[in-house]
């Protein structure tokens, strides 16, 4: 089992959980990071002070997927998030030991989906 | 009551004078203020002032109905704007408006006039009902920034803050004084027996149809529609600020229709503005109840900023004709109003046209609303109420729409798309509302 | 000064009538208004409406205060719950509840009457202290919607908005109305000698004691008290509105409090009115500082949110006696109501009864304090202020409890546990009152 | 119009008092107030009770700025510290200050008097423009509640609770009753001929410079500057509720300085009461405007939280001169006063003191502003302007320096480095603002 | 050594916690999130558009733990957060590498704890 | 390729990044949590009642990093990070087995900088 961490642009989720939804992937966990990469920031003045903001608002989207399942969850990730610009963000995936299900105590397979 | 038992001995000692309110006598002798008329020339203008400061107030009210009914990216935005309509508005209308839109007894019945520059500020001879120019000007205004402002709410999250000034100082000095003129100045549709006591037609629908231009010209923010033209939600970003605007927004229309009388002394006056006052509250609460129950009705639940928007269409609904209906009719009216804003409202999703937070159904139409009302249940005649809620909209709408497309044409009136979806208070003010909280939209 | 010698000269002229307030003449001509007379109406009666104005602005205090001390996922609700009292309490008070308060002469002494439905339009004929049915209204319906509204600090978090409206519906046409025609409609209490000048009782008691039956009837919230029993901390969504809505509440006392002189024109009323003002702040300071202090000997650390508290408990101790003390007496009952709160929010969290923002501490106990104290500092008559300080209460309780009873039978008056757990916002209204924001208990 | 005929009438009957405002007779018979005193003394005493509440209003306002200004780990407290400056600053301004701000025609043209503790309630003859010591109190403590409050700004984010109610009592009970008698209380500074309407320099910059006193003695926060001593930004939490603040204090600046004329009846009284609330608005818009188009010049966007400063700063700037000076140059003033903030607050920033809100720019630079103004604008003779000017902002400075001083070595004057960095709220008191909410402070 | 991520119900974390502390674990860090999973969202209505809300409300527990201490963890994980209902949750396990605690720069076993 | 994760205490971020962009690490995902340790908590009031709090807060920044670049990485965020004060905090490392960028479906070592 894997994980697959995705840094997107806030805006794109939609887009991401469209495509995921066609890609039949429906459970995934969503939380919100600043993000610092190759896209420029932005300035902040605030009474006279200049600020740079190279922390910019990202959303991550955390999903659990069988071996199977990583091609395909990846392929419609980048389809919903893509938009060929600076700051589209990454995909990171790692090896998952175990998933259990609080309620059942079903493990692995089963527990994922 | 040792007080009656005073003002009576008052009274004999003066002659007991017998006196009622409205007994006739011909001869005047204006050049020789009384100390009553002094008295009343005090009470009048100094009442007249607190009914102004109640009505700056309502700028409070509106700058947290529009931010807090807006999403947090764009607060900082909206705040600024609605500070500066009420800052470039006092100016421009002292400099021009007030001359367009009192031009004085020359231009009676007429469509346009000019008195000149600036205000005076020469005492009249003291009498009760006799306004000084500055007390008048100060409470007309405060009611240029409301129209001002009211559009704010509806250009809201995409319009650039630059051409927003602008379209600002043209309504307060050009727009609204000269429709206003027609009406309060003296002119034509004062002429035709129009009635608009406290300004649902002269300031609301001015605003709101103005709203519906800017709304027009803009069009909608992205993500509003989808794709296949269906509305999404783009929801509050705080209903207590918002639900906080509209009590302030209540409370300054206090001042805005009893106000709106411009004389207090004598008991004619006083009796006037206390029916105003009441029937005003009647309204609110009825347009609050009517949007409340109908949305519950509609959507099966009932719905907050349906009912705050409800409750401020009541207010707009009353404003023409708070003087002239009773008490039953002025919670009809409120009632309706309250209706009239949940149905506006999904027409403009129908219709495709975005107007963040209601302006033109809360003040577009429910301030024709208004104008009608007062021929259906204020006894007044229809046809001039009709002539009157249709062409002072029909000319905010059209002139404002102009004023929007030239901006457009000429300095480009919408931010980027990237700029939008970062949100205004980045990208024009680089400046965040709320600098720590984590805020996140995700869906 | 200029303005001396005019006045000088007006009193000269006018025949240098030497008279003090309170000569007693024997003949009265009611039927012939004097010009001042019909001054001291307009002053009176325009006065009492900015009163009202100022009370109406209370209910933004109190929709501030009940929010912000409240979690963030109830927020909707009780800033809705708020407008509709407002809205529901303006028009069932217009259409029932003034005909009972009030129900005239006839029923001097009594314990109930109606004088009929709705509010009437006729004007008195002109004198100082006379009041227009109108101006008389519009002030009494803002205290009957401060009463209702004091109740939905009690029950917030856990109560069904349908619920809330019958009740809200009930206590503004039918329970308050009835004991406050005991004491201000000419009732028992009135005759018995009790005093209440602003209502103490008669508003705040009222309010406080149906929120504590509403509190009962209810059970405390979800989480509120542990296994054991012990009380646990359900915190503040926001101290910042929470704050504001005691400085609104704090403003719009000197309409409930000074208002209620009703009659403002004369010396006697001027001077009355400036004492009850002055008498107001200190009180008001005075339960701020009592409550801030109390709570760092106490708890080591001075607590925002008991100060709080403690200055709106000043103000509600001083309102049945505002008139009648010193302003030494009334700094001492502000700092004991301060006390008194304080020791009553411990009080419920041991008899293990939650009253989210302490409503039954600030307008119950320190409400039955102000009666008290009107005694104790104000020179009354210990056995009618011990009666009136009793019963009302009593009255508010048993009759509230039944109500909230009845209800509960009926229609279920609390939402599901997962209801409650998820927010009154999203299962009662599907809306949130911070869309965006990360809102997150952990703990 | 009724109206105008029924007072003609009134007139006529009355003997066609031939009159006019400034008349002048030489006997007065001030043991007898007519009916017209006795009006007169009602309205001025009423009206200026009005402008009271509307000043006690700006504590909420300056409550929202002060809080909104800061970041939210510090809400609790600044707010806080807002309630207990009026709280204590109304009991001790009671117990000793007003005493010592109004010692009496004894002490005229002094500096330093004392007409004993507390405040009187014997009611004066009745009478246009003499004022009940209770109303003048009340004016008077929200004024000195104002120059208490505007310290908790400058000194935001690292004070102790317990040295700043020290201060705040000090400054309430002494320091600023001691000045203010020079100019109001029939002082030196009054002998002199220094004007100053409102007090620019009598309120404003007495807090304004203490704040100055108190950033030094307590030196910046930590991360205000950094190594090399470039300033960096530590942002507002909350730019709605300083926006809302602002608002608030715009509409209780109409008590402010049009309640300063102390009397209203009289077509004299009236006038300037008129022409003082137009200049007062002209000023507020000037001074946003000003900001506004400055930040836009020098820091290439229009930035809010310096117009916010620069409408508070045009009205600070007119306090001093609002009777004296034109509708033009009350726009003036404003702006200029709008320039001088943007500019005192780079200057602090060069300077490295930290004064979180722009206390000293806003209060402190921008009252002397007023107070020059007085007679650049005004026609006042610029010698006693000058003075005033310059001797009103060194008492406050250095009398405060002294006292911040003191507290520091007695107590300790500022919280620990981990104090400062977890935040006052939960240091100081164990409370958060803004509970469940997320806020994360990254950078 | 393992890191234990846990999806919960936001109201279930004090049961959680007391559960942890029984079972000797007090080290943990907690975030919030959005999950998506079986559990039915609302619908959300504002102004008369009503709209689905399926990303709901989690918090996140992440422990990280020797590997002996990983069943533990879990049982008390389960026993705090399991309610028997469709949005209990998940724990998701995966190996570290390794473990630092900034303070000594003490390494592995002994920086977990 | 390494995942390093590391709890730190807000306030020492700016220190981090510093040290971060000496060591050229320059990429980054920050979030933020409440952390339960050794550091003892404190107590707040709210009317009377006392509660202990012991969740505070927390930064957490997440690097992907190639496998050379995880000794430096570590030894910045160190430098930024410590006080030598309970609370400090504590870094995680796990293994990464992609990493993909989403702009231009890059893998590996070219998508992680
Ligand atoms: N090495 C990394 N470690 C952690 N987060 C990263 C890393 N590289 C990128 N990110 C995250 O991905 C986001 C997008 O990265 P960026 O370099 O701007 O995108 P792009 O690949 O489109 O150029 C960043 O804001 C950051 O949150
Ligand atoms: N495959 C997954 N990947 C990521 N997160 C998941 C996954 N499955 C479940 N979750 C998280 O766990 C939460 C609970 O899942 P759900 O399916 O509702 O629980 P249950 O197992 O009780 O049916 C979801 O809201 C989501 O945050
Ligand atoms: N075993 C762990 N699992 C998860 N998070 C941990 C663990 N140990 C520490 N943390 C996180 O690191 C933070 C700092 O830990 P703490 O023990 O206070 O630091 P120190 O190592 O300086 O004593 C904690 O608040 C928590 O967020």
């Amino acid at each position: 089992m894997k994980l697959i961490k995705a840094v997107i642009q806030p805006h794109k989720l939609t887009d991401v959980k469209e495509a995921l939804k066609e890609a039949k992937v429906t459970k995934m966990t969503v939380s919100n990071a600043l993000g610092c990469g190759q896209q420029a920031g932005y300035s902040e003045t605030y009474r006279g002070v200049v600020h740079e903001v190279n922390l910019l608002k990202k959303t991550v989207i955390e999903i659990a997927v069988n071996d199977d399942f990583v091609q395909p969850t990846v392929e419609a990730i980048i389809k919903g998030a893509n938009t060929g610009n600076i700051g589209d963000g990454k995909i990171f995936i790692s090896t998952l030991d175990e998933v259990i299900r609080i309620r059942t105590s079903e493990k692995g397979k089963e527990a994922i989906g | 009551m040792k007080r009656t038992i005073f003002y009576s001995a008052v009274c004999l000692l003066f002659g007991a004078t017998i006196l009622y309110d409205g007994i006739l006598y011909a001869e005047e002798s204006k050049s020789a203020p009384s100390a009553t008329d002094i008295i009343a020339y005090s009470l009048d203008n100094i009442i007249l002032f607190i009914s102004a400061v109640l009505v700056f107030f309502m700028q409070a009210g509106f700058a947290m109905v529009e931010s807090g009914l807006n999403s947090s990216k764009n607060t900082v935005n909206i705040l600024f704007k609605n500070l500066m309509d009420v800052s470039f508005g006092v100016i421009f209308f002292w400099f021009i408006g007030y001359g367009l839109m009192y031009p004085g007894g020359a231009f009676e019945g007429g469509w346009f006039g000019f008195a000149g520059f600036m205000v005076g500020n020469e005492a009249p001879v003291a009498a009760g009902g006799t306004l000084h120019p500055q007390a008048d000007f100060l409470f007309q205004a405060a009611f240029a920034a409301t129209a001002a402002t009211i559009v704010s709410g509806a250009v809201a999250g995409r319009m650039k803050f630059s051409g927003y000034l602008i379209y600002s100082i043209i309504l307060t000095a050009l727009i609204y004084p000269i429709s206003g003129m027609w009406k309060w100045g003296g002119g034509w549709l004062n002429a035709l027996g129009f009635h608009d006591f406290a300004g649902s037609l002269v300031v609301h629908a001015v605003g709101g149809f103005a709203g519906l231009a800017g709304a027009l010209v803009l069009g909608p923010r992205i993500g509003k529609f989808d794709a296949e033209g269906k509305p999404k939600i783009m929801p509050a970003h705080s209903l207590s600020l918002a639900s906080l605007g509209v009590f302030i927004l209540w409370v300054g229309w206090y001042g805005f229709n009893p106000g709106s009388q411009l004389a207090f002394a004598g008991s004619d006056n006083t009796n006037a503005v206390l029916l105003i006052a009441v029937n005003t509250t009647l309204a609110a609460a009825g347009g609050a109840a009517g949007a409340m129950m109908l949305t519950w009705t509609l959507f099966k639940k009932p719905e907050l900023s349906m009912a705050l928007n409800g409750a401020l269409a009541g207010l707009v609904g009353i404003t023409a004709n708070c003087d002239t209906v009773s008490n039953g009719s002025a919670l009809a009216i409120g009632l309706i109003a309250g209706f009239i804003v949940v149905f506006g409202i999904k027409m403009l999703d129908k219709l495709k046209i975005d107007d963040p937070v209601g302006a033109f159904p809360v003040h577009g139409l429910a301030g024709v609303w208004g104008g009608i009302a007062a021929a259906i249940f204020g006894g007044k005649d229809f046809m001039p109420q009709i002539i009157g809620s249709v062409v002072i909209p029909i000319w905010a709408f059209i002139s404002m729409f102009l004023v929007f497309y030239l901006i457009d044409k000429i300095l480009g009136i919408r931010v980027s798309r990237e700029e939008e979806l970062k949100g205004l208070d980045i990208t024009e003010h680089g400046e965040e509302a709320y600098s720590g909280f984590q805020i996140f939209t995700v869906e």
